[in-house]
């Protein structure tokens, strides 16, 4: 394997990261720092994916389809929120698991029901298409790199917003002690319930422009749920920085043990057998990582301290 | 009175195909309009356990004569074995995995739609014709991908650029698309049902290789075509059927599918339709609880398939021609053309281990 | 009698009543649904050991019942094909004899629990929801991948397994031996719940650090009810394998996991019969629903809401009033 | 002077640039009350964890009946009969008081592993732990959900807990916190009887207490013993005023 | 003019009744001591008043109507809360426990650390690793921050040391004549509570059974309703 590959490669596995990070955004808001297990998450993000999908087509314009999704997961998410997710701040896990779990099931046979059980269509606007040339003569797709910068903009933007901002404060302050920061008059119900909006349109966001070139399909989301559960863990909860840290790893773990564990396999089996072995080694990489990782440190890299 | 029992997928993520195949099923039943059948039709959210129970359901209480209906290779191998071992006739829609071709053939069992291995086998045999020397084959690491590649190679037999397993479910194939492009391949063929397939073409178009893509009909299909659009077209893939297959019962087939649900049929669809009629063509002659009568009727295949010249061989499985088709643009509608045959009066290769 | 007995009386009155009716009435798939509910119950009754007892939500039993699945399908499919299941250092033949094949799961799915309990339970809260799903999903994407035993396809099995003194293939009789284990199980968890250990544990959940400084070691209560419990869902599995004759991935999946726990949940955490209603009436719904249209989860979602939000602690919560039961 | 019950020889603790012990060597004797008080964040807190083995000390070693028991764990140390109260309750609030007290009579049998049969039926856990409900006079309550006892008879069930461990030595962070000074009255009358049982390690901030029941008291300032001392000599040492005691004396 | 008034207040957690008629009033710079024995439903009236639990009867605050209101709205009135049993916020650091309370007005970050100097010290160390008196200072720190025109206490200087107490009644003193703020104060030792507030109510088993200025308690009143 040429060296210029396993650059590309690991540029692959960062390029990944940063995309699981814009997945995990809006979760690391919801369940890092307002401590809400939400499972439907996957499906704000699918939301936001048919949205766009259903802009796009109407209209033809990418940034207008961008914005339908922000919007359009946002408003779904702040109605969750004030029907459902207020009633469980003060609940343990357990309920939250059960509530949000039924969201999904009617999420998704929601949108099935509105948009019927077909892939829909949502593609990359062509002024965002085809490949660069990097440094290196890494050819590298040009929106790749835009989902890059969007990812680590989104990544300063929260932690801006969380950890020096007063409104990020007194959400943190919310996670601690509800009773107290309202006592403190602060009014944290119409603060979650924008959060928790905010969350949801991030998610949104990542639903379309990941959908874009991805599938665009009922059940996206949930997939996508469980690899930003695994990111936002291993980098600690309530952690942005953590959050993007994790997302490099994973992202790094799947894509090069994707790659290097068949060719380490290979020299002891032969090739098929070794491919075989190897893909399934490597699609339990992230996994092992993840508990390797809470192992080592029980609450994630950069998690607080118990 | 014959009683027939349909399991299929019509919730969730996958259910896209277990529509079509309904919606193909009963227009031909519908068409037929014949007193005396009843059809009782479940969905099994794609869960094998919940496949299942419907069949428990289907047979201990509605009683049913015949079952059908299933799209996926392992929800059949959950229900196919203990249906039979009950005596019920089961009339593949689908899903016909190696095991049930061969080794676990049975008396009752029929494959209407082909073997799996056979559109990818198609795909092969079209690499070798075309002169490819050394294409980059992959598939997802479960059972069905393993058999993929193997019937890609089964008829290709050249050197590989490169075979690789991806994650069942997988997004994201960046890494696999830098693998191919630094793999020196004169071309690329890829098994990849459902969203992996959708995600992969866009990703590939994007990424500015331009070697020629292959593979089975599943990721070209008419259900997903229009979410993949541009990057789809052009590309070549493996099928036993075609909407512009040239016989009077396809024409037919596919005005009426058109006709009545305002969209173009699917090979999904396609398969739902030929079961049907098989299963009515038999009806004429025997009563299912005339077991071997009807199982005669049936491997008689005396139906207009909307594949044309169609045969059972011994293990049950179709005799039938493959084609190969390509992604064109009609109008707003991305869809297939037929390009050439790829392997003529195709069985499958087990069924020497058939000891019927 | 308190309401909570009274409500359990009335459960076990309907795990008997219903399936006795349904033989008399020749309707034999309401046997397989109640036997389905059973098994379900089963496993949920496992959990609730580890998550009622001592508070922890693993996010991860499918683990321990798809084990207890492969238990039956590997010992069972070898019998079938008339191979051995190892022939070094010693010849392990399979068996389709289900009190081996139970014995097997039990142990199987206990030693799992005891491996991923050691590593898991260094962590707690949230950190330990979500390490046992990583431990679930990493067996889960073995199993699809790994070939020998059917990856996604699974292991089909064409005869139920053999009881002695049964024809297991009678659905009557197949759903007394569940019942039976059933009933034992929740025996011994009533036991189990009121025994020195239950006690221990119980203050474990709420202050492991007020366990420590009597002496005991509260990480090692808490290991043992996740090993108990991983032993119960295993036995499930098995079970749940032989009603399906067949065992695949999708035991191991995360949504198996999660339908397991929303079994506890709908019934009510910690209620001895919580787990048996709320898989009944899981089943139920889903039985029902799947008829009234293409889109019932929808239905049975808002379902799920309303039981979450009522705020009663499930269904038995509703029904006996809240608060745990002590003697 | 006897051999000490429990003793620290030069325990030092930092948390980062902070010395939050400095090399305290402190003792207990059989049928004490030693009291320690300082300002707050002096170190009390942190030096009852390095004793009851919650915190390791960076140096300096802990003695326990003759024994070094520095690097031994809560549970080994509860188990040779170090008694601890929490400045905060931490009892099980859904239980029962007597099921609390079960939990400390099933630690001392160090036995936790039967399965079976009801722990209120074990005659030999039941005995004891009435026994301690009964010496704090929470006899009458036994019955009743933790969470609905008041603070003060919270406080009572903490040390009742404990008893049930026939504990050789005491170690007690605050247990006055949060009474009232009826409640404060109540236990300080129920420790001086206590400690002809076994000696107690009592930090507390309640001067009034402190006064009645002290033998000895030692004053910690920045994580170092300023000064140990009788009642009267502490109360007549002004450094102690200066940095703790104000003018409450 | 009175600041806060209460009448026959009622409450319940959930089905256990814990208040059963409790009357209250607080002048506008008056300082009323809240005294009863452990568990006689003080702090569950002061939760009444912040509206952390429902509650029924009269309670006026400044002529609006509590019983309506959110918490967050009541305390925006101008209600200081320093809960009982240090609920600081753990997870932030003294600046931000500080911040996420700040309101405009006299007090902010300099006035509160020049107030207590432990808590400048240690503006950027987590709240839970701070000691039980420094947790108890930030409290009140955090509560001044609101700047709240009633204040309070309760069981504010639990688990002080004595001279910080001092410091603290000092500071009480200070609030109250130089600022005017008027006060609750719930705390254990009475003499602390005769030198700093103006008059006394006396709570059992939720109803105020006595009201008065401090000077008319005498000790047969208190012996009866204390123990002391
Ligand atoms: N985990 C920690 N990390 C950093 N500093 C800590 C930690 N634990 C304690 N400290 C600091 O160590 C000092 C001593 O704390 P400790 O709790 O022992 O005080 P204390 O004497 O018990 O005070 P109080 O009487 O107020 O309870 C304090 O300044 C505190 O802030
Ligand atoms: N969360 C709760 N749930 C149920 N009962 C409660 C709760 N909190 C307090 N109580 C009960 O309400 C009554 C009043 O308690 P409250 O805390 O108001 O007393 P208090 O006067 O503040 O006592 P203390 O001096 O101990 O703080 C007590 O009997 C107590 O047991
Ligand atoms: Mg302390
Ligand atoms: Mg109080």
């Amino acid at each position: 394997m040429s060296p210029i590959l396993i650059a590309e490669q690991v540029l692959n596995g960062l390029q990944f990261g940063v995309m699981l990070f814009l997945m995990a955004a809006g979760l690391t808001l919801i369940f890092g720092v307002m401590g809400l297990i939400n499972l439907a998450h996957g499906s704000l993000y699918m939301v936001g994916a048919f949205a766009a999908a259903a802009v796009a087509g109407a209209t033809g314009s990418f940034l207008l389809a961008l914005v339908a999704a922000l919007v359009a997961a946002a408003l779904a998410g702040a109605l969750v929120e004030l029907v459902v997710i207020r009633r469980l701040y003060h609940r343990d896990h357990l309920d939250q698991v059960l509530a949000t779990f039924a969201l999904i099931l009617i999420f998704s046979e929601g949108t099935r029901w509105l948009f019927g059980s077909f892939p829909l269509y949502l593609d990359i606007p062509s002024w965002l298409s085809g490949p660069v040339t990097l440094p290196g003569g890494i050819q590298y797709p040009l929106y790749r790199l835009a989902l890059i910068a969007l990812g680590l903009l989104v990544a300063l933007g929260l932690w801006l917003l969380i950890s020096r901002t007063r409104i990020g404060i007194q959400i943190r302050a919310g996670e601690n002690d509800r009773e107290m920061i309202a006592a403190l008059g602060v009014d944290i119900s119409k603060l979650y319930t924008l959060i928790f909006a905010l969350g949801a349109g991030l998610a949104g966001l990542a639903g379309a422009l990941v959908g874009a070139i991805q599938s665009v399909q009922v059940g996206m989301g949930e997939p996508v749920l469980i690899l930003a559960f695994v990111v936002i863990v291993i980098g600690g909860i309530g952690s942005i920085r953590g959050a993007l840290i994790g997302a490099l790893l994973v992202g790094l773990t799947d894509t090069l043990g994707g790659i290097f564990l068949p060719e380490l396999f290979k020299l002891f089996a032969d090739p098929a057998t070794a491919t075989a072995t190897g893909s399934a080694f490597a699609s339990m990489a992230i996994y092992i990582l993840m508990a390797a990782v809470l192992v080592w440190r029980p609450t994630g890299l950069f998690g607080a301290r118990a | 009175q014959t009683k027939v029992g349909m399991i299929t997928t019509l919730s969730g993520g996958g259910a896209s195909l277990g529509i079509d195949i309904r919606d193909g099923f009963m227009l031909a039943i519908e068409d037929d309009g014949r007193d005396g059948l009843e059809i009782i039709i479940e969905d099994d959210q794609r869960k094998p356990d919940v496949a299942v129970q419907i069949a428990d359901e289907m047979i201990q209480s509605e009683k049913v004569d015949i079952l059908t209906g299933i799209v996926w290779s392992n929800l059949a191998m959950a229900v196919v074995p203990s249906a039979t071992a009950q005596g019920k006739f089961y009339l593949s829609t689908n899903a016909a995995p190696a095991q049930l071709a061969g080794r676990g053939c049975n008396p009752l069992y029929f494959s209407v739609s082909y073997q799996n291995d056979n559109l990818h086998e198609a795909a092969g045999a079209y690499a070798k014709s075309e002169g490819y020397t050394n294409p980059f084959i992959m598939a997802p690491n479960y059972p069905a991908g393993h058999d993929s590649l193997n019937g890609f190679k089964r008829f290709f037999e050249g050197e590989l650029a490169g075979e690789i397993y991806t994650e069942l479910g997988q997004t994201d194939y960046a890494a696999e698309i830098a693998q191919i492009r630094a793999s020196g391949a004169d071309s690329v063929f890829f098994f990849l049902p459902g969203g992996m397939g959708i995600s992969f073409l866009k990703q590939y178009a994007d990424s500015g290789v331009e070697l020629p893509v292959l593979g089975p009909a599943f990721s070209f299909d008419q259900a997903i075509l229009q979410a993949v659009g541009d990057a789809a077209l052009g590309v070549k893939n493996g099928s036993n059927w075609s909407k512009d297959l040239d016989n009077e019962a396809n024409a037919a087939f596919v005005a009426a599918f058109e006709e009545k649900y305002d969209r173009l049929p699917s090979l999904y669809a396609a398969y739902g339709y030929d079961t049907a009629n098989l299963m009515l063509s038999a009806l004429d002659v025997a009563e299912p609880s005339d077991q071997e009568a009807f199982r005669a009727a049936l491997a008689a295949a005396d139906f207009d398939s909307v594949r044309g010249d169609f045969a059972f061989d011994t293990n049950q499985h179709p005799i039938q021609d493959i084609y190969v088709r390509e992604v064109i643009k009609e109008g707003d509608i991305y869809t297939n053309k037929i390009v050439g045959t790829a392997i003529e009066d195709r069985s499958s290769a087990y069924v020497d281990e058939c000891s019927m | 009698m308190t309401r909570e007995t009274a409500v359990n009386t009335v459960i076990l009155g309907l795990l008997i009543a219903v399936p006795a009716w349904a033989l008399y009435a020749d309707e034999p798939f309401t046997i397989t649904l109640a036997t389905r509910a059973v098994i379900f119950a089963l496993a949920a009754v496992g959990l609730n050991i580890a998550l009622g007892l001592g508070g922890l939500v693993s996010l991860g039993h499918a683990v321990f019942f798809g084990i207890g699945g492969y238990a039956m399908g590997i010992l069972a499919s070898h019998a079938q094909n008339y191979t051995p299941l190892m022939e070094w250092p010693f010849v392990l033949e399979g068996t389709k004899s289900m009190p081996v094949i139970w014995l097997t799961a039990i142990f199987a799915s206990a030693l799992a629990a005891l491996l991923i309990g050691i590593l898991a339970l260094r962590t707690s809260g949230v950190y330990f929801i979500m390490i046992t799903l990583a431990f679930g999903q990493m067996i889960y994407f073995f199993a699809i991948s790994w070939p020998a035993y059917g990856g996604e396809d699974g292991l089909s099995i064409y005869v139920r397994n053999e009881f002695p003194g049964l024809n297991t293939l009678v659905p009557i009789q197949f759903y007394g031996l569940c019942l039976a284990l059933l009933l034992v199980v929740l025996g011994l968890n009533a036991l189990l719940a009121r025994s020195p250990f239950g006690l221990a544990l119980n203050a474990a959940r709420q202050v492991p650090h007020r366990v420590e400084t009597v002496g005991l070691n509260p990480v090692r209560l808490k290991l043992v009810a996740l090993v108990i419990s991983g032993a119960v869902t295993g036995l499930a599995g098995a079970l749940f394998a032989d009603l399906n004759r067949f065992v695949s991935p999708t035991m191991l999946s995360w949504q198996m996991s999660g339908e397991i726990m929303v079994f506890v949940i709908i019934g009510g955490v910690a209620r001895l019969f919580g787990p048996v209603a709320g898989a009944a009436i899981f089943v139920l719904l889903e039985h029902l629903l799947g008829g009234v249209s293409d889109y019932w989860q929808v239905f049975l979602g808002l379902v799920l809401l309303l039981i979450v939000l009522s705020g009663k602690g499930g269904v038995i919560g509703m029904l006996a009033g809240r608060g745990r039961t002590h003697d | 002077m006897t051999e000490p019950v429990l003793s620290t020889h030069g325990i030092t603790r930092s948390f980062g640039a902070l010395k939050a012990s400095d090399d305290i060597s402190i003792d207990l004797q059989p049928g004490e009350i030693h009291a320690i008080i300082g300002p707050n964040g002096a170190g009390k807190s942190t030096l009852i964890g390095q004793i009851s083995g919650s915190l390791t000390p960076d140096a300096g070693t802990v003695r326990f009946l003759g024994h070094d028991v520095t690097r031994e764990t809560v549970r080994a140390r509860a188990r040779r009969g170090l008694g601890r109260t929490f400045q905060i309750s931490a009892l099980a609030m859904e239980d029962t008081v007597l099921q609390n007290a079960l939990l400390g009579a099933l630690g001392a049998s160090g036995r936790p592993w039967r399965f079976f049969g009801a722990a209120l039926r074990t005659r030999d856990l039941r005995d004891r732990a009435e026994a301690a409900l009964d010496r704090v006079g929470l006899a009458d309550v036994a019955s009743v959900r933790t969470a609905e006892l008041s603070h003060g008879q919270r406080r009572l069930l903490e040390v009742a807990v404990a008893l049930t461990l026939d504990p050789k030595a005491f170690v007690m962070d605050e247990p006055m916190a949060g009474l009232g000074p009826e409640g404060s009255k109540q236990l300080t009358g129920f420790l001086d009887t206590l400690r002809a049982e076994a000696p107690i390690l009592l930090v507390e901030h309640d001067m009034d207490a402190v006064f009645a029941l002290a033998d000895r008291i030692s004053v910690l300032v920045y994580g170092r013993v300023i000064a140990t001392g009788t009642v009267d000599e502490i109360r007549a040492d002004p450094a102690v005023r200066d940095a703790y005691l104000g003018d409450t004396a | 003019m009175t600041l806060l008034s209460l009448a026959n207040v009622t409450a319940a957690y959930g089905a256990s009744q814990a208040l059963f008629g409790v009357d209250l009033t607080v002048s506008e710079g008056e300082a009323v001591a809240f005294m009863g024995r452990n568990g006689m439903g003080k702090s569950t009236t002061v939760k009444a008043i912040c509206r952390m639990l429902p509650a029924h009867g009269t309670l006026v605050f400044d002529g609006h109507d509590l019983t309506r209101l959110p918490s967050h709205r009541a305390a925006r009135l101008g209600i200081g809360l320093v809960p009982e049993g240090r609920r600081c916020f753990r997870d932030l650091t003294v600046a931000e426990n500080l911040t996420a309370a700040a309101r405009p007005g006299h007090w902010d970050r300099a006035r509160v650390t020049a107030l207590f100097p432990r808590l400048g010290e240690r503006l950027t160390q987590r709240a839970a690793s701070l000691s039980g008196g420094e947790q108890q200072m930030l409290t009140i720190g955090r509560a001044l921050m609101t700047n709240p025109r009633l204040l309070i206490l309760d069981e504010a200087t639990e688990g002080l040391a004595p001279i910080v107490r001092q410091e603290i009644w000092a500071a009480i003193a200070t609030l109250k004549a130089e600022t005017g703020m008027a006060m609750l104060v719930i705390d254990k030792s009475l003499a602390e509570l005769r030198t700093a507030c103006d008059r006394a109510v006396i709570l059992e088993r939720g109803r105020t059974v006595w009201a008065g200025p401090f000077a008319d308690l005498t000790t047969d009143i208190s012996e009866r309703h204390l123990g002391v």
